[in-house]
């Protein structure tokens, strides 16, 4: 019976969630993972650090394996072989996505996927760290911070005055940052984000850029996107896949006249500036 | 067992051939009357007395004999009712043609009701095959001597073993030698010499028809020789062995029989609810409408043709219909898979309600072909042609559809349509004629499963219904969108539910399979073989 | 008057429950204390029909819950009203008593007739009333739970997760049409004669099972509400929308699915369990796949997603059919599918859609 | 949410409350109820017996009607679901003010609908061949009883074929449970040994036979003459027939005597193949009988096709209409209780010879015919009971209701549910 309670709870109280210890610097540790789709090897012995507060762009051609990567750390894809840490003592490959995203790591789809028959307000709600359980599902009245933590990230996002509106007549962009938002509300420690600029204007990608680098420090962020001149804008270090192998890692600088990278991109057919 | 109706097709001819056979004989050709008195008796008489009757009728050497016993076994004996002739009447509708029994003159048209058919019960009717047949031992078709030493079979009489042993020493069909040899041992069996008997017993050890089996039977139990008895049960022992060996093999036709079944209402919806992700409810009426194409052809052309022609006629309706509601109502509803759902589920009480008031709610009787009657013998095993035939038309069906769907241009816009709409969009495929086309396939194939099934169940307004839920249990099984899943799911649910039915029983066998479906689902979410692309997404 | 303000907010609602409302006190008034030949008077006819509309609109509302909140289409939920039915015919069974044709004081007629010795274990129990009401509850429940938690665990979805809600209705229908189970083969329960001493015959016993079956559905529409309103109702939302946004929120998604399918089965049991001794019968055509089909369609016609939406849509298709079979008999089949094909084609959002965009065109 | 709902819905509120309200318009004809499912699985036998009672209704009318007064008929339709009978039933009897309804099809549409035809007093009457074990006050059960149709089927069996070993199949539900019960204790009692009796069941509209009939070919091979009782239902016979002769079991071989498959059944199968199995009903078409010529007649310029046939419940509502007609002559009235009281001892003659009389206990006199089909989807009279054989509400082969009688004339009993040893009477719905 109490298996049942514990099944019934939403949350699964009975899943701790510990505190996560980078005190070595280093957040996210993914070492020699390989995963394979029907043969085809998506992510071949992948190693890869994310430091502590460290933001990060990730770049390669399409099929690279960049989602492929996201799915695994944040547990929607299980990988053949490899070990992926979080912190010193968090093994990600033991969890589910729920408890992933519990401990902090959220992630930011291609796609905006924002719940668009909801206001953005409820749409923070929704992702508000602890909202999940569930007597908090029944009893829905948010306390003074909770009501305050929410506002702060609606500035953040700045989408303030758009509080009471329906996300789904949003602007593209603003979905974009609605989505970012609601991985904020989330308190994480790791954010996955995947092509924030994807369709955006200048001005958007600019704010976005803000956006981004404003959470940098407090969080670590994973960027994975294709245009260079926002990576440019954002990344202090970036790393290159190609066939789901790290091939470069270092200054955008360095790698945009490092000839095996131009040889993959050209190689790969797309121009990229 | 022999197969009773290709034993009647070979009386027809046997009569033509007692024709020949009578013909040169010079004898005094029993004169019309006697045969006429003959059979004036014939219509007071009771049925023993029209036993006794037969036997003088096949006494006599009259030319029209066979005919007429094989009249009034067939039942198509009559009197006219005010002229007290008798005559024999041909086809089976209310008006029928009819020709004098003794002279064969035809008299033109009669309605039935105004003549007095000569009744006969079953055992009147074994009595003539036996008569008639026996007489065909010495045919030159080895088919009818067969009949004829089977008939001796189904009542042996000791005064009936010398013609079989003549006949033996002639005989050179191997299969009628054996049979032969059996028969006279049945002979011995029943005689009073203890080792004959023996010895009888143990040559029929192996039979499994029920002609021999019985007597077999009766002796283990009953001989009064304990030697005799042994031989017998050792012999059954043989038997029995035999018998078990072709039930299993037989189980596993059944199996196959039925998944072919299966398959062949599963895989349109493979096609329309796989390849497009439309929940097409109207998928079991569309195998209806086929049905009744088929009960249609039948109507204008003899039963034997009707069926060639039925198929692409059938998948030619359904295919129109298929279209006509693609382009009517299912393409609003792209984007929107499970509201498919819906308006087909309306869609299929239409065509259900529309069946019914123009053909009435009354099941049509659709015949079927001499060439697809009967049983006939795969090695040891007898099995049933039509079952046979449709195991050889489904895979037909599924090789051309799957033919269709790699090898046209058709097929690959089909499944780059399937792969990625918009995509196959931007390469020029005009999707909304591929989406067309490709409904009218899979209804297409709907219609000719229906040809299928007309062949084996009721063809009325209820046909889609009893097997819509099984084809999508099929096809979910199978996986969505991939042919050879529908092909392996079916099979594996058509034997497995045969495999069942002996132990379990019909009823449980068919909740067992739907259980295991379920539990299966848990395993693999999305079927044996899980398919990407736009229908997985469904 | 005060109102939560998730009920205030409901217009639709509101009206509806006045509605039911009305029906509650005025059915029974025109019913029992106005004469016959009275122009308003309601037969006892009437009665049973209104009472069976409003059992399958709590039917159509547990539906609507799962399927327009939560986007899981069920072919299944016959199962659910079904075996609540099941429930109370049992205890109806057992209050026949030494009054059945057989006169057997403890096993019903059927078993009587199947030379049943005693009473199956699992028909133990029925006779209190008590006991019956719960198991009304409990057993679609518990099956809806068992079914939903591991269909849900291993990601059944789309129509994969249809197709065996189908499986399993079907499944149950076939067994229940085994006279071998123990509960009365084809010819199902029957013959009932009283619920807790009223007889099921007298017009007192009628009216008071149409109130409850008015109190049911209101109590039902009023819990739905309720939840759909809570943050659980928008995660509801979430999952139907993008159930990988849910989960990488954080959400147990299928705990949350698992929950709520049993709480709708739990609706469907109740309706059940008020529908049988209204109608009179329960047999197994009531597992048909058919009639899941036909329930979900109720709602889509009367717009999905909007639990009002499913009780108009329930309550209109079915006057429809009785007015149809009575008033066209030979062809009304075809206005029932032609209504079916153009509602899902033409209104999406079912008659809700429309009125809504009426407003806004107002 | 919406300014317009209350409308609507008070305009849904308004509509169902009309339901009831409609009042039946003067009474200057007298209606007549016609309960048979017109879609669904049941449409297929049904809606021939419901052009049957417009037929009668139309003749009868030709002849000026009935106490003065027009019949007009009120078609409904249950659509095979049976809580949709009873609505249905209710519909007709209070809503309409029906006089008497002629409809029903399979038992447990009876079952749904007698509790409503109890409470409100209406008159049923039901032709089709059943399993009996009932006898309502409010019911007349014009298709044969178990002892009407069984019983002599398995004796004519038994006697002229000879048949030693039996199996009995049938549907799952309850007639054929209830017959094959009574046949197993009737062979039994004859000294068949458990072994050579074969009993199966099969879910409704089963369709995959060939596993079944090669079990009856097996038992049928142990060297006994063999036959099968089939109580197989509509739809699932013409599969289970073509099997039959797909697997070459002739009439020859193993006879299959059917009692649920008539003319109408057989017009959906290609019968040459089953030539020589038989059937055992009260009423076959072939018949050459003055009344039966002219039925048939009257029924083909009736529904406008030579080639329709006529069938065994359609006689049933034939002799059940028009003992009704005679009834409410007789009573001057169709008042249910007059015409119930009236109707016990009415008199009408068979369309195929002989008189039908209604019994005390709601059933009829029949006489017990055997057939065998014919190629040309008809059936050869081969064996016929001397006499009308009374039907038997109670089977006396069933331990539950050996000492039950039913007499709804007997003022001392007025009971379908008597118990000759307690003198109880049991088991009614009625005060």
């Amino acid at each position: 019976m109490s298996e049942l309670v514990s099944e019934l709870d939403a949350a699964g109280l009975h899943t701790p969630i510990e505190p996560v210890d980078a005190t070595h610097g280093i957040l996210l540790y993914l070492e020699e993972v390989t995963v394979s789709f029907d043969g085809f090897k998506a992510i071949d012995n992948l190693s890869l650090y994310i430091g502590d507060g460290e933001l990060r762009c990730i770049i390669g051609p399409n099929g690279a394996g960049k989602t492929t990567m996201m799915d695994i750390i944040t547990g929607k894809t299980k990988p053949d072989t490899g070990r992926v840490f979080f912190g010193q003592t968090i093994d990600l490959l033991k969890l589910d996505e729920p408890s992933i995203a519990r401990i902090g790591i959220g992630r930011k789809f291609q796609r905006p996927t924002v719940i668009e028959p909801l206001t953005v307000l409820e749409n923070l709600e929704l992702a508000m760290s602890g909202a999940q359980r569930l007597d908090r599902l029944i009893t829905a009245r948010l306390t003074g911070e909770e009501r305050d933590q929410i506002h702060a990230v609606l500035d953040q996002i700045g989408l303030t005055e758009h509080g009471g509106r329906l996300a789904g007549i949003l602007a593209h962009g603003q979905k974009q940052w609605l989505e970012i938002g609601m991985l904020l509300m989330q308190k994480p420690r790791l954010l996955l984000v995947d092509e924030p600029v994807a369709g955006m204007t200048p001005a958007e990608m600019e704010r976005t850029a803000e956006l981004l680098r404003s959470l940098a420090g407090s969080h670590s962020v994973v960027v994975v996107e294709h245009d260079m001149g926002f990576v440019r804008s954002i990344a202090d270090q970036v790393t290159v896949l190609h066939q789901g192998r790290v091939l470069a890692e270092g200054r955008l600088e360095d790698l945009q006249v490092d000839p095996m990278v131009i040889e993959v991109y050209l190689g790969a057919g797309d121009a990229y500036h | 067992m022999v197969s009773r109706t290709l034993f009647r097709a070979g009386l027809t001819g046997l009569a033509s051939l007692l024709l020949v056979l009578f013909m040169p004989l010079p004898v005094q050709a029993a004169d019309d009357e006697a045969l006429r008195a003959a059979l004036t008796q014939l219509r007071e008489a009771d049925f023993s007395e029209k036993a006794a009757l037969v036997e003088t009728l096949v006494g006599m050497d009259h030319p029209r004999v066979a005919t007429i016993l094989n009249a009034l076994a067939e039942s198509r004996l009559f009197y006219v009712t005010e002229t007290s002739r008798i005559v024999i009447g041909l086809g089976d509708d209310v008006e029928i043609a009819i020709e004098d029994a003794i002279t064969g003159e035809a008299l033109g048209q009669a309605v039935k009701r105004d003549l007095d058919r000569i009744r006969v019960n079953n055992r009147l009717r074994s009595l003539i095959e036996n008569q008639l047949a026996s007489l065909g031992l010495a045919s030159a078709d080895p088919q009818q001597r067969k009949a004829a030493v089977e008939a001796f079979l189904r009542s042996p009489k000791p005064e009936g073993a010398a013609r079989l042993k003549a006949r033996l020493d002639v005989e050179s069909d191997q299969k009628i030698q054996e049979l032969l040899t059996a028969a006279l041992a049945l002979v011995d069996l029943t005689g009073t010499d203890a080792a004959a008997r023996a010895q009888a017993a143990k040559a029929l050890g192996g039979w499994t028809q029920p002609e021999i089996r019985g007597p077999l039977l009766r002796a283990a139990a009953e001989d009064s020789d304990a030697a005799v008895r042994q031989a017998a049960q050792t012999a059954l022992a043989k038997t029995e062995f035999r018998l078990q060996m072709l039930g299993w093999a037989e189980t596993l036709f059944f199996g196959l029989s039925l998944g072919s079944v299966l398959i062949l209402a599963a895989i349109g919806l493979a096609v329309t609810f796989g390849v497009m992700g439309v929940i097409n409810m109207a998928h079991g009426e569309l195998m209806m409408l086929g049905a009744y194409t088929t009960w249609l052809t039948q109507q204008w052309l003899p039963v034997n043709w009707s069926l060639p022609v039925a198929v692409p006629l059938a998948f030619l309706v359904a295919a129109l219909v298929g279209i006509a509601i693609e382009r009517g109502v299912i393409r609003f509803l792209y984007g929107r898979p499970l509201e498919t759902l819906l308006a087909t589920f309306g869609i299929s009480l239409i065509l259900q309600q529309a069946v019914r008031s123009i053909f009435s709610p009354l099941n049509r009787s659709v015949a079927t072909p001499d060439w697809m009657s009967g049983t006939i013998l795969l090695g040891p095993l007898e099995v049933t042609l039509n079952r046979l035939v449709i195991i050889g038309f489904c895979i037909a069906v599924f090789t051309l559809l799957w033919l269709a769907l790699q090898r046209t241009r058709l097929g690959l816009e089909v499944r780059a349509v399937a792969q990625n709409r918009a995509m196959a969009r931007a390469m020029g495929v005009r999707s909304a004629r591929v989406d067309a086309l490709t409904f009218g396939l899979g209804s297409g194939i709907a219609g000719v499963a229906g040809v299928a099934l007309s062949q084996l169940t009721n063809v009325g307004p209820n046909l889609g219904q009893n097997y819509i839920v099984d084809s999508f249990m099929v096809v979910v099984f199978g996986g969505v969108g991939n042919l050879w899943g529908a092909m392996v799911a079916g099979l594996s649910l058509g034997v497995a539910n045969k495999l069942l039915e002996p132990w379990s029983g019909a009823v449980l066998a068919k909740i067992l399979v739907l259980v295991f479906l379920i539990l299966f689902i848990q395993k693999r979410p999305r079927g044996l073989f899980p398919q990407r692309g736009r229908a997985a997404e469904v | 008057m005060l109102l939560p303000h998730w009920l205030f907010s409901d217009r639709a609602g509101l009206v509806l429950l006045a509605v039911l409302a009305v029906l509650g006190v005025g059915v029974p008034i025109l019913n029992l204390w106005v004469p016959p030949d009275h122009p308003l008077y309601l037969s006892a006819y009437t009665v049973t029909v209104l009472g069976k509309y409003l059992c399958y609109a709590l039917l159509a509302v547990s539906i609507d819950l799962v399927w327009g909140y939560m986007g899981i289409l069920t072919l299944g939920h016959a199962a659910f009203f079904a075996l609540g039915g099941y429930c109370l015919g049992m205890y109806l069974m057992r209050q026949i008593g030494a009054r059945g044709v057989y006169g057997d004081p403890v096993l019903p007629d059927f078993m009587v007739f199947l030379n049943w010795s005693e009473l199956p274990w699992y028909w133990h129990g029925f006779d209190h009333f008590g006991f019956a009401m719960l198991m009304v509850l409990v057993i679609p429940g518990l099956l809806a739970f068992v079914f939903g938690w591991f269909a849900f665990r291993s990601r059944v979805s789309g129509v994969y997760l249809s197709i065996i809600t189908q499986a399993l209705t079907y499944a149950l229908m076939l067994a229940f049409f085994r006279n071998e189970m123990g509960f009365g083969g084809n010819n199902g329960l029957t013959d009932f004669k009283d619920l807790l001493g009223f007889s099921l015959q007298a017009d007192g016993t009628r009216v008071v099972l149409f109130i409850l079956s008015a109190l049911a559905l209101a109590g039902g529409y009023l819990l739905c509400r309720w939840l759909v309103s809570t943050r659980m109702g928008r995660v509801l939302v979430a999952i139907r929308d993008s159930e990988d946004r849910a989960r990488f929120l954080g959400y147990r998604v299928e705990r949350v699915k698992a929950l709520v399918f049993t709480l709708s089965a739990m609706l469907a049991g109740v309706a059940g369990a008020l529908y049988v001794p209204q109608v009179g019968i329960i047999n197994p055509g009531e597992f048909a796949p058919l009639n899941s089909i036909e329930a979900v369609i109720w709602v889509a016609v009367g717009g999905r997603g909007t639990l009002v939406g499913a009780v108009i849509g329930a309550v209109l298709v079915n006057y429809a059919k009785t007015w149809l079979t009575g008033a066209l008999p030979e062809v009304w089949l075809f206005a029932l599918g032609g209504l079916f094909v153009t509602v899902t084609v033409l209104l999406p959002y079912g008659l809700i859609g429309l009125l809504q965009r009426r407003e806004k065109a107002a | 949410m919406t300014k317009t709902m209350p409308k609507i819905i008070s305009c849904l509120l308004a509509g169902a409350l009309m339901l009831g309200a409609t009042l039946a318009h003067a009474a200057d004809t007298i209606k007549v109820g016609v309960l048979h499912s017109l879609s669904g699985t049941m449409a297929i036998s049904e809606t021939t017996l419901k052009d049957t009672v417009l037929m009668l209704i139309d003749a009868q009318n030709k002849k000026g009607g009935l106490l003065g007064k027009k019949l007009e008929a009120v078609v409904v339709d249950p659509a095979s679901n049976w809580p949709l009978f009873a609505e249905k039933a209710r519909e007709l009897l209070q809503k309409d003010k029906v006089a008497v309804v002629f409809g029903c099809w399979t038992s447990v549409s009876r079952k749904s609908v007698l509790p409503v035809f109890e409470e409100l007093n209406g008159i049923l009457f039901y032709p089709v061949q059943y399993e009996g074990e009932e006898s309502s006050k409010n019911v007349f059960y014009t298709g044969a009883a178990p002892n009407q149709q069984a019983i002599p089927a398995v004796d004519y069996l038994m006697n002229d074929l000879g048949v030693e070993r039996w199996v009995l199949a049938g549907t799952d539900y309850v007639y054929p449970r209830t017959t094959n019960k009574i046949l197993e204790a009737y062979l039994k009692a004859k000294g068949v040994k458990d072994d050579d009796i074969m009993i199966n069941y099969t879910p409704f509209g089963h369709s995959d036979w060939q596993s079944i009939v090669s079990d009856i070919k097996k038992f049928g091979s142990a060297g006994k003459k063999t036959a099968v009782v089939s109580t197989i239902n509509g739809d699932a016979n013409v599969p289970f027939y073509k099997e039959l002769g797909n697997q070459g079991l002739s009439a020859t071989d193993i006879p299959v005597v059917a009692f649920s498959v008539g003319e109408e059944e057989l017009s959906g199968i290609d019968t040459k193949p089953l030539v020589g199995h038989l059937a055992a009903w009260n009423y076959f078409m072939s018949i050459k009988d003055k009344a039966n010529d002219a039925f048939i007649k009257q029924w083909h310029t009736f529904i406008k096709d030579k080639k329709r046939v006529t069938n065994d419940p359609m006689e049933a509502h034939y002799i059940g209409f028009n003992m009704w007609i005679k009834a409410v002559e007789k009573a001057k009235s169709t008042d249910p209780d007059k015409v119930i009281d009236a109707m016990v001892g009415i008199e009408y003659p068979n369309l195929t010879g002989g008189v039908a009389k209604m019994l005390p206990n709601h059933h009829l006199t029949k006489p017990v015919l055997i057939g065998e089909i014919q190629a040309d989807g008809q059936f050869d009279v081969v064996w016929k009971t001397k006499d009308l054989v009374p039907g038997d509400a109670w089977s006396d082969y069933l331990p539950g209701s050996k000492d039950i009688t039913a007499d709804w004339a007997d003022p001392k009993i007025k009971c379908g549910n008597y118990n000759t040893v307690t003198k109880q009477c049991s088991g009614q719905n009625y005060e």
